[in-house]
C-alpha cells in the first residue's frame, strides 16, 4: 500500500513538474511564434505590393473544397494592388501561391508559398527565376502555357510541365476571380485558351 | 562498477556505438532530414539537446522512481523535452521547422533516446549520464551531418545552402531513393574502413 | 492388336534431347564375349544387404552354382558364371565406386554347368509362388540399372492390387543399345518372360514401351506378341528420361505415380526387357542370371560392339575385345552418359546392372567450371519430376538442406536432365546426392 | 596371362573421373548472353540509322563503361573477372538503347556504372541481382538528369547528321496535348502506326523500330527458344486490353490499344527486359502473373501517372514482387496432386 | 456532392498513403522496424498485422481526444505527450487483454506489440492527422492506408531479403548496408507511382 502510494506520488510529482515546464515554455514561445507567423504572412504580402502601406484581407474564395482569401493593398487611400492566395494542382502537391494584380488586373507578381513538387524537377518553378518573372504584366488572356519559347504567353519549364501548369492554372483562377470582383468592363475571354 | 573515464563514455557514443551507423536506431531522421547539411545539423542539435536533458533528468530522479513504472515515466520525460524542443524551434527556427517539424516531434519515438535512458542514465550518476547523452547526441549529429554533406553535395552541388558546384550533379541524391543509397553506401564504406584500418568486425547490428 | 500410331507420341512433360549416338552399335548383333580367365563376382550386385559367401577359398565351383546368398528379404543370390576354382574372397573394385566383398573364380576353361538345373516346359501350370521362388533363386534383379531384386517387386502387399505389367524397352540413355539388341534377338523370350511376370502378379494387361527410334525392335516385339491376348507394344516418344519408370508409366498407361510413391501404388509393375528375358530363362531352363547384354561403345574404343557377357567379366577384357582404347580415350563410364558412373580403372567386373561401358574421348569430356545460376528455368522445364532444381541447387550450395527438402529434393531421382541443360553448368545431381546423404545422416542421428 | 593383364593396365591412360551427367548441352551462359545481344542488333542498327553518329557513340560508351565497371569491381572484390560471359555487354547495350539520342555521353556512362556496380555486383553479381540492372541504371539517370533524359530528337536518317530538332515522343504528345496534337504530327492513324512500326519517330535509341525489335524477339522466341511467350505476351496483351478499355476520352472501349502497344518502350521492355531471367520469376505460371501485373502497372502509369511512359517503372515494380512470386508460386511436382487425392 | 467529395478524398488518402507516399519508401518512417523485422518473412507478416491494427485503432482514439478535448481546451501544444500516452496506454491494454482473452493470438503477435511504442510511425499517424486537420474518416483512411503500405513494404522486403540470403554480397555490405541500398532501389521503383495523385 505504502509502495503504491509512493509510486503514485512520484509519478504525480513528475507529471506536475514536467507539466509546469511545458506550460512555461509554451507561454514564453507561443507569442513569439504567433508574431513570427503573422510577420511571415505580412512580409509575403508586402513583397507582392512593396509600394503599399496597408494590406487588408477583404474576402474569401474557393477552389473546389479549399478556401483561399484575397486582399486589397493600399498606398494611402489609393488601391495599388489586389492580392489573392491561390493554388494549382501539380505533380505531387498543390502549389500554393500569392498572386498580385494591378488595378487593370494585369499580373504584378507571383510568389510560391508552399509546394511539395519533386526536388530538382518540379521545384524549378522557384529555382528558375525567369519562370515566375514572365508572369509580370500578363493579362488574363495571355495566361496560357506553351511548351516552346514565347514572349506573349507563358513558357513551360521543360521537364516540369506539370508543375508549370500548376502555377499557370493557379494564377489564372485567381485572376479570373479578381476580374469577376473588380474587373468591371474587362472581358473574360476563355475561348482559345488551353487549360 | 568499474570506473570508466568520461572521455571513454563520450567517445563510445561518437564511434563505438554510434546510434545511426552502429546501433542502427532512429534511422528515419537519418534519411528524412539529411537532404541538406543544415537540416541534418539542426535535427542533430535537437536530438543532442533532448538526449542530454533526458539523461540528466532520468539520472536525477532514478532513485526516486519505482522500477515498476520507470518506462512510462521515462516516456513522459522524453515527451516533455521533445515538446519543449518543438515549441522552441517552432518559435525561433521557423524555416527549418516548416520542413522538418514532424520529425522533430517524432524524436519522442526514437528508440535511441529511451534506450540510453534505460541502459545508462537509470544506472549512473548525473555527470556520466549527461556525458553519455551528449556523446550519443553528438554521435547522432555527426552521422546526420555526414550523410547531409554527402547528399547535399552530390544532389545539389551545395553545402549548407551555399552553391559550390553551380550544377546539380546527381539530383537523385536529394530524393528518398538517394537518401537510402547514401546511407547504405556510407555504412558499407565505414564498415570497410573499420575492417581494413581498425581491424574491427565491420558489422552493423541492424534494427530496433 | 490395338497399337495405334497416335500413341507413338505418348510421353511425359519435361525431359531433354541429348545426342543419342546409338548408331555406333545399334546395328551390330551381340557377340558372346570370350571366356575370361578370372571372374570377379561381387557379393553386392543389388539394392539391399550384401550377400554372404557360400564358398571358401580353394573350393571348386561349377557354372551356375550359388556362391553368395542373401541375408534378408530384399536381396538376391549370386552365382558363378563359369566353372573353376575360388582363388580369393575379399574386397575388390566395383563399378559403383567403392571396393566391395567379392568372390574371385579362376576359370578352368571347361565352362561346365552345375548339375540339377530343372527344365520346366509347362511353366504355365505353376503357381505364382512357385514361379516367384524360381525367380528369387535365380538371383534376378532389375537389369535396367536400378538392380532392385525382382522377386521383391513381384510381391506387392495385398492392399496394392496390380493390374498391369509394363516392360521397359525405352532405353533412353544415349549410346546404349543393349536393350535394343535383346529385343531384336530374343523377342520371344522377352514376351514369354512378360507372360510369366503377368502370371505371377495375376494381371491381364501387359505393355512393352519402346522409344520410337527403334522401329525394328518395335516390329520384332509386335511380331512376338501377336496372338498373345492383353499384351501391347507401345512406341513412346524419343526423349530422355523416357525410360525412368514413372515417366514410362505416364506415357504408356497414362497414370501418375504419386510423389514419393511407387508404381505399385497405382497398380503397375515395371520391369526391364532384359529382366523379362532373365525371368524366362530362370523359369523355363532353371538357369540363374549369369550373363547379360552389354554395349561397349563411345568414340574412345576402336570397334564399338554389343556383347553377351558373363557377370564378373572385367571391363578391361570387353574393352580389348572392342578393339581397345583409341589414343584419345579419356573417360570410362559404367552405364550411359546421363546416369552412368565414371570409373577409375578397368579392373571392375560386369555386374547384373551393367548395361554398357562407354568410353569417351577427351574432346567429348566436359571440364567446364560451373558458374552462378542465371535462373533461366531450363532445368525446371527439363525436370521430368517438375521440381525446381535451380532453387534446390542454390540451397544445397549454401548447405541449407532442410530448405532444399522443402523444395521437394527427395522427389528427385537423379536423372541429370537439369544438369545436362544448365547453361551455367551447375552440378545439381552431385549436390542432390550430397544433400540426400546429409539429410539421411541428420535423420539417423 | 597375369603379366599380360598387368601390362595392359599400365598402358591405360589416366582416366578422368567426375560425376554425371557426362554429357552437357552446348549452351552456356555466354552463348545465351551474346545471342540476346545479337538479337538486339537490328534495333541498335535502326537506332544508328535514325539518330546518326551520336547513337554509335552512346552505344560504345554504355557498353565500355559497363564492361569496365564489371571488371574493376570484380577485381576489387577479388572475384574472377567474368566479362566474357556477355552479361555486362548486354546490360550496357540495353542502357544505350534506352536513352534518347541527345544525351551527353556521361549520362549513359553513369547509368552503366550504377547498373553494374550498385545493382548487380553489390548484390552478389550475375544471378543474384534483385533488380534489372539496365532499368535501374536508366531510372537513376532519368531522375538525376531529367531534362536531358526527356529531350528527344526527331530522327535524322543520316549517320553523320547532327542538326537534330527536338520534339516530343508520341506518348508524350498524347499525354500532354491529346490525340489531336498527335494526329497533327502524323496526319492519320494509319500513318501513325506505320511510323511507329518502322521506327521513324522520336524516342530512345533502340525502342523506335518495332519491326527491328520484333525481328530479334522472333529469333529468341522461336529459333533459339531463349525466351518464352509467357512474360512478353501477357505483358503486351494486358497493356493492349487496359488501354483499349480505359485509354480513350470517349468512355470505355475507346482507347487506342494498337498505339499503346507499339509506342514507348513496350516492345523492347516486354521482350528483352521483362524477360531477364535473373530478375523475374522462373516458374511459368508465375511469369504469366508477372506479365499481367507489369502490363496493368504500365497502363496505370501511362493513363493515370504523371509520367507518359510506364514500362520501366512497371518492370522495376514487378522486380520487387518477383521474389514474393517465386516464394508463393512453385512448380507442380509430378505426382504431388495425386498424393493429396490418395489421402 | 459534398458527400461524394469526401469519400473520394478518403479513397485518395488511402491510395496515396499506401503507395505513393508509402511510409517507408517516400516518407522515411518506420525504418528501424522495417530493417529490424524483415530478416524473416514470419516476423514481417506478424508485424504487418499488428501494426495495421494498432495504427487504425490508436489513430481513432487520438482523433477523438484531439477533436473533443485538445482543440476545445487549446491543448494542441501537448499533442506529443498526449498522443504518445494514448498509444502507450492502448498498447498496454491490448497486451493485457490479448494475453487473457486470446492467448494464441498473443503468442503470435504479442512480441511485436512491445516494439511498437518506440516506433515513429505509430506516433506519426495521429500527428499527421492533427496537422492536416483530417476528419474521422480521413484519419482512418490515412491510418489504414499507411498500415497497408507499411505491410506491403515489409512483405516485399522480407521476400527479397530471403532471396538475398543466398547471394554473395561483399562483406562490408552484408546486413544493413545492402538492406539500405535495396530499399533505395525499391523506392526508385515506387517512384513509378508518383504523380498519380495530388493531395
Ligand atoms: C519521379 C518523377 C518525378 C517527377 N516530378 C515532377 C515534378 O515535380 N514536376 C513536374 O512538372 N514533372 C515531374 N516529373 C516529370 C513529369 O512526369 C513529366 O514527364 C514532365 O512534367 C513533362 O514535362 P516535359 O513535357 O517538359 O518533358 C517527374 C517525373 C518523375 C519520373
Ligand atoms: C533417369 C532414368 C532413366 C531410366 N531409363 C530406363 C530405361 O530406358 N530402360 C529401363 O529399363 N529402365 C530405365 N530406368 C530404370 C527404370 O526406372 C526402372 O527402374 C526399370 O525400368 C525397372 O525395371 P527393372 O527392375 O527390370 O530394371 C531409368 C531410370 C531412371 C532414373
Ligand atoms: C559479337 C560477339 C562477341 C562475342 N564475344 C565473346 C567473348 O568475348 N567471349 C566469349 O566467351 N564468347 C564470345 N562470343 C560468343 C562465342 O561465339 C561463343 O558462343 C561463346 O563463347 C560460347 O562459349 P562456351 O559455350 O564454350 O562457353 C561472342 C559472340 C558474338 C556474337
Ligand atoms: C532474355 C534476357 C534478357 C535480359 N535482359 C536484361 C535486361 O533487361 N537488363 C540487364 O541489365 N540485363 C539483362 N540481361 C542480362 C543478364 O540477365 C543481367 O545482366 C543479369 O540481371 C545480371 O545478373 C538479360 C539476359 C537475358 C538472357
Ligand atoms: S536413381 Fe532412378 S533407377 Fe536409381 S533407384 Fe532412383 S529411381 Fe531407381
Ligand atoms: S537409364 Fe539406362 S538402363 Fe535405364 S532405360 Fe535409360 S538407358 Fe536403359
Ligand atoms: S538451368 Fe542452370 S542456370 Fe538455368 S535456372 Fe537451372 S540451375 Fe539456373
Ligand atoms: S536430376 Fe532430379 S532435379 Fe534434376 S531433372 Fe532429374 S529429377 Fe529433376
Ligand atoms: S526512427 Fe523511425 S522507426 Fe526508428
Amino acid at each position: 500500500m505504502k509502495e503504491m502510494l509512493k509510486i503514485t506520488l512520484s509519478l504525480v510529482a513528475i507529471f506536475v513538474v514536467a507539466g509546469m515546464i511545458m506550460v512555461g515554455v509554451f507561454y514564453v514561445t507561443s507569442p513569439v511564434r504567433f508574431k513570427a507567423e503573422k510577420k511571415e504572412k505580412e512580409e509575403a504580402l508586402k513583397k507582392m505590393a512593396p509600394e503599399a502601406d496597408v494590406i487588408t484581407e477583404v474576402g474569401k474564395w474557393n477552389i473546389g473544397r479549399k478556401h483561399y482569401d484575397y486582399h486589397e493593398a493600399k498606398s494611402g487611400r489609393r488601391i495599388v494592388a489586389y492580392i489573392a492566395t491561390t493554388a494549382g494542382k501539380g505533380y505531387s502537391s498543390y502549389v500554393k501561391m500569392l498572386v498580385s494584380v494591378d488595378r487593370d488586373i494585369r499580373v504584378k507578381g507571383v510568389q510560391v508559398l508552399d509546394h511539395a513538387e519533386t526536388p530538382g524537377l518540379g521545384d524549378q518553378i522557384i529555382e528558375e527565376e525567369w519562370f515566375l518573372e514572365q508572369f509580370k504584366g500578363k493579362e488574363f488572356s495571355q495566361l496560357a502555357l506553351l511548351k516552346k519559347p514565347t514572349k506573349e504567353n507563358i513558357q513551360a519549364i521543360s521537364g516540369a510541365t506539370i508543375s508549370s501548369r500548376a502555377v499557370t492554372n493557379g494564377v489564372k483562377d485567381a485572376v479570373q476571380m479578381l476580374i469577376e470582383r473588380y474587373g468591371g468592363g474587362i472581358k473574360v475571354a476563355t475561348h482559345g485558351v488551353k487549360k | 562498477m568499474k570506473k570508466v573515464s568520461y572521455w571513454a563514455i563520450f567517445k563510445n557514443g561518437l564511434f563505438g556505438e554510434n546510434p545511426v551507423f552502429r546501433l542502427a536506431l532512429s534511422l528515419c531522421p537519418a534519411v528524412a532530414v539529411t537532404s541538406g547539411v543544415k537540416n541534418g545539423f539542426l535535427m542533430g542539435v535537437a536530438v543532442f539537446f533532448v538526449m542530454t536533458m533526458v539523461n540528466v533528468t532520468v539520472s536525477l530522479i532514478r532513485s526516486f522512481i519505482s522500477p515498476k513504472v520507470r518506462i512510462p515515466a521515462y516516456m513522459f520525460i522524453i515527451a516533455t523535452w521533445v515538446t519543449v524542443t518543438d515549441l522552441v524551434m517552432g518559435a525561433y527556427a521557423r524555416d527549418v521547422y516548416k520542413e522538418m517539424g514532424l520529425y522533430i516531434m517524432l524524436i519522442v519515438a526514437f528508440a535511441i533516446v529511451l534506450s540510453r535512458a534505460e541502459v545508462f542514465a537509470s544506472k549512473n550518476k548525473l555527470i556520466p549520464s549527461m556525458i553519455d547523452g551528449m556523446g550519443m547526441g553528438l554521435g547522432f549529429l555527426l552521422a546526420l551531418v555526414l550523410i547531409g554533406i554527402t547528399r547535399e553535395f552530390l544532389g545539389k552541388g551545395s553545402l549548407w545552402g551555399y552553391d559550390i558546384l553551380h550544377t546539380r550533379p546527381l539530383l537523385i541524391m536529394v530524393l528518398p531513393t538517394g537518401g537510402f543509397f547514401a546511407m547504405g553506401l556510407l555504412m558499407g564504406f565505414l564498415n570497410w574502413i573499420d575492417r581494413k584500418v581498425f581491424g574491427g568486425t565491420g558489422a552493423s547490428s541492424g534494427g530496433h | 492388336m490395338e497399337v495405334t500410331t497416335i500413341k507413338a507420341q505418348a510421353t511425359f512433360s519435361g525431359g531433354v534431347h541429348p545426342a543419342y549416338n546409338k548408331e555406333l552399335t545399334a546395328h551390330k548383333p551381340a557377340v558372346t564375349a570370350a571366356l575370361p580367365t578370372r571372374i570377379i563376382i561381387p557379393l553386392s550386385q543389388h539394392i539391399g544387404a550384401p550377400d554372404k559367401p557360400l564358398v571358401v577359398i580353394g573350393q571348386e565351383v561349377k557354372k551356375g552354382e550359388k556362391v553368395g546368398e542373401g541375408t534378408g528379404f530384399v536381396s538376391a543370390p549370386v552365382h558363378a558364371s563359369t566353372s573353376g576354382k575360388v582363388t580369393a574372397i575379399g574386397n575388390f573394385p566395383h563399378p559403383l565406386g567403392m571396393d566391395v566383398a567379392s568372390v574371385v573364380i579362376e576359370s578352368d576353361g571347361k565352362d561346365e554347368w552345375v548339375s540339377g538345373l530343372k527344365e520346366t516346359p509347362d511353366y504355365a501350370m505353376l503357381s505364382p509362388d512357385e514361379l516367384k521362388k524360381m525367380v528369387s533363386e535365380a538371383g534376378i534383379v532389375g537389369m535396367g540399372g536400378a538392380t532392385f531384386p525382382t522377386h521383391v517387386k513381384l510381391s506387392p502387399p495385398k492392399e496394392k492390387p496390380i493390374d498391369a505389367v509394363v516392360l521397359n524397352g525405352a532405353e533412353c540413355e544415349p549410346y546404349l543399345t543393349a536393350d535394343h539388341r535383346i529385343m531384336l534377338e530374343r523377342p520371344t523370350e522377352i514376351v514369354e518372360g512378360l507372360k510369366i511376370l503377368m502370371q505371377i502378379l495375376g494381371v491381364k494387361k501387359g505393355y512393352i514401351g519402346i522409344e520410337a527410334n527403334k522401329p525394328d525392335a518395335i516390329e520384332a516385339m509386335q511380331k512376338a506378341v501377336a496372338g498373345s491376348p492383353g499384351i501391347a507394344v507401345l512406341p513412346v516418344k524419343v526423349k530422355y528420361p523416357q525410360g525412368a519408370e514413372k515417366m514410362l508409366i505416364k506415357a504408356v498407361v497414362n497414370r501418375t505415380v504419386p510423389a514419393g510413391g511407387l508404381p505399385m501404388d497405382i497398380g503397375v509393375v515395371v520391369q526391364n526387357v532384359g529382366t523379362a528375358e532373365a525371368v524366362y530363362n530362370a523359369v523355363r531352363f532353371g538357369r540363374p542370371l549369369i550373363e547379360r547384354y552389354v554395349t561397349v561403345t563411345g568414340r574412345g574404343v576402336k570397334e564399338p560392339k554389343n556383347f553377351i557377357a558373363r557377370i564378373g567379366t572385367p571391363y578391361s577384357q570387353l574393352v580389348e575385345e572392342a578393339g581397345g582404347f583409341t589414343d584419345s580415350a579419356a573417360k570410362v563410364i559404367s552405364g550411359g552418359p546421363m546416369m552412368g558412373i565414371s570409373q577409375y580403372s578397368l579392373d571392375v567386373p560386369v555386374i547384373k546392372g551393367t548395361s554398357g561401358i562407354l568410353v569417351l574421348p577427351l574432346a567429348e569430356v566436359s571440364v567446364k567450371p560451373y558458374g552462378p545460376c542465371i535462373r533461366c528455368a531450363r532445368c525446371i522445364d527439363a525436370c521430368p519430376m517438375k521440381l525446381q532444381p535451380s532453387v534446390i541447387g542454390l540451397f544445397i550450395e549454401k548447405e541449407r538442406y532442410e530448405d532444399a527438402k522443402d523444395y521437394n529434393l527427395l522427389d528427385c531421382f537423379e536423372c541429370g536432365s537439369c544438369t545436362f541443360v544448365c547453361p551455367a553448368n551447375r552440378p545439381m545431381v552431385q549436390w542432390v546426392k550430397k544433400a540426400k546423404k546429409e539429410l539421411a545422416k541428420k535423420k539417423s542421428q | 596371362m597375369e603379366g599380360a593383364v598387368k601390362e595392359q593396365q599400365q598402358a591405360q591412360p589416366q582416366l578422368i573421373v567426375s560425376v554425371g551427367p557426362h554429357m552437357r548441352s552446348s549452351e552456356s551462359t555466354a552463348t545465351i548472353m551474346w545471342t540476346v545481344s545479337g538479337a538486339l542488333m537490328p534495333a541498335a542498327l535502326m537506332g544508328v540509322y535514325y539518330f546518326g553518329f551520336r547513337a554509335v557513340a552512346i552505344i560504345l560508351v554504355s557498353i565500355v563503361t559497363a564492361i569496365l565497371s564489371e571488371a574493376l569491381t570484380q577485381m576489387a572484390l577479388r572475384k574472377p573477372v567474368t566479362v566474357s560471359d556477355g552479361s555486362a555487354f548486354l546490360t550496357g547495350l540495353l542502357i544505350a538503347l534506352n536513352v534518347p539520342s541527345s544525351v551527353p555521353l556521361y549520362i549513359p556512362a553513369v547509368g552503366s556504372f550504377v547498373a553494374i556496380v550498385i545493382t548487380k555486383q553489390l548484390f552478389g553479381g550475375l544471378g543474384f541481382n534483385i533488380f534489372n540492372p539496365a532499368l535501374i541504371g536508366r531510372a537513376f539517370i532519368l531522375i538525376s538528369f531529367p531534362k536531358q533524359m526527356t529531350t528527344y530528337y526527331k530522327p535524322v536518317m543520316n549517320v553523320t547528321g547532327m542538326d537534330a530538332v527536338t520534339t516530343a515522343t508520341p506518348l508524350g504528345l498524347l499525354k500532354e496535348d491529346g490525340l489531336a496534337a498527335l494526329l497533327e504530327v502524323f496526319h492519320t492513324k494509319a500513318e501513325l502506326y506505320q511510323h511507329l512500326f518502322v521506327g521513324n519517330r522520336a524516342g530512345s535509341l533502340g525502342e523506335t523500330s518495332i519491326a527491328a525489335l520484333l525481328l530479334g524477339a522472333f529469333f529468341l522466341l522461336f529459333i533459339k527458344r531463349y525466351i518464352t511467350w509467357h512474360i512478353p505476351i501477357s505483358f503486351i496483351a494486358t497493356v493492349g486490353l487496359l488501354t483499349w478499355l480505359f485509354g480513350g476520352t470517349e468512355g470505355l472501349l475507346s482507347g487506342d490499344a494498337i498505339f499503346h502497344m507499339l509506342s514507348g518502350g513496350l516492345i523492347l521492355g516486354a521482350f528483352f527486359m521483362a524477360t531477364d531471367y535473373v530478375t523475374g520469376p522462373s516458374v511459368r505460371s508465375a511469369q504469366v502473373i508477372f506479365g499481367i501485373c507489369a502490363g496493368a502497372l504500365t497502363a496505370l502509369i501511362r493513363l493515370k501517372g504523371g509520367y507518359p511512359e510506364g514500362v520501366m517503372f512497371a518492370i522495376l515494380l514487378m522486380n520487387c514482387f518477383a521474389p514474393l512470386l517465386d516464394r508463393r508460386v512453385r512448380s507442380r511436382v509430378f505426382g504431388k496432386i495425386a498424393v493429396k487425392e490418395l489421402k | 456532392m459534398e458527400g461524394s467529395g469526401l469519400w473520394e478524398h478518403v479513397l485518395t488518402i488511402f491510395i496515396a498513403s499506401a503507395l505513393i507516399n508509402n511510409f517507408v519508401f517516400a516518407r522515411y518512417l518506420g525504418l528501424c522496424i522495417f530493417f529490424g523485422v524483415t530478416k524473416r518473412m514470419e516476423t514481417a507478416v506478424g508485424m504487418s498485422i499488428t501494426f495495421t491494427a494498432v495504427m487504425v485503432i490508436s489513430s481513432v482514439l487520438s482523433w477523438v481526444v484531439y477533436k473533443y478535448i485538445m482543440v476545445p481546451y487549446h491543448l494542441e501544444y501537448l499533442k506529443i505527450v498526449i498522443f504518445i500516452g494514448i498509444v502507450a496506454a492502448f498498447v498496454q491494454a491490448a497486451d493485457t487483454i490479448m494475453k487473457k482473452k486470446t492467448p494464441a493470438l498473443y503468442y503470435k503477435l504479442g512480441i511485436y506489440l512491445a516494439l511498437i511504442v518506440t516506433n515513429c510511425i505509430i506516433i506519426a499517424v495521429p500527428l499527421i492527422n492533427a496537422g492536416e486537420e483530417y476528419g474521422l474518416f480521413e484519419s482512418i483512411a490515412l491510418a489504414f492506408g499507411s498500415g497497408v503500405g507499411f505491410s506491403l513494404a515489409l512483405i516485399i522486403m522480407a521476400s527479397i531479403r530471403e532471396k538475398l540470403d543466398l547471394a554473395d554480397v561483399p562483406k562490408s555490405f552484408q546486413g544493413l548496408p545492402i538492406a539500405f541500398v535495396l530499399t533505395g532501389l525499391i523506392a526508385l521503383a515506387f517512384l513509378g507511382f508518383s504523380g498519380m495523385i495530388t493531395l
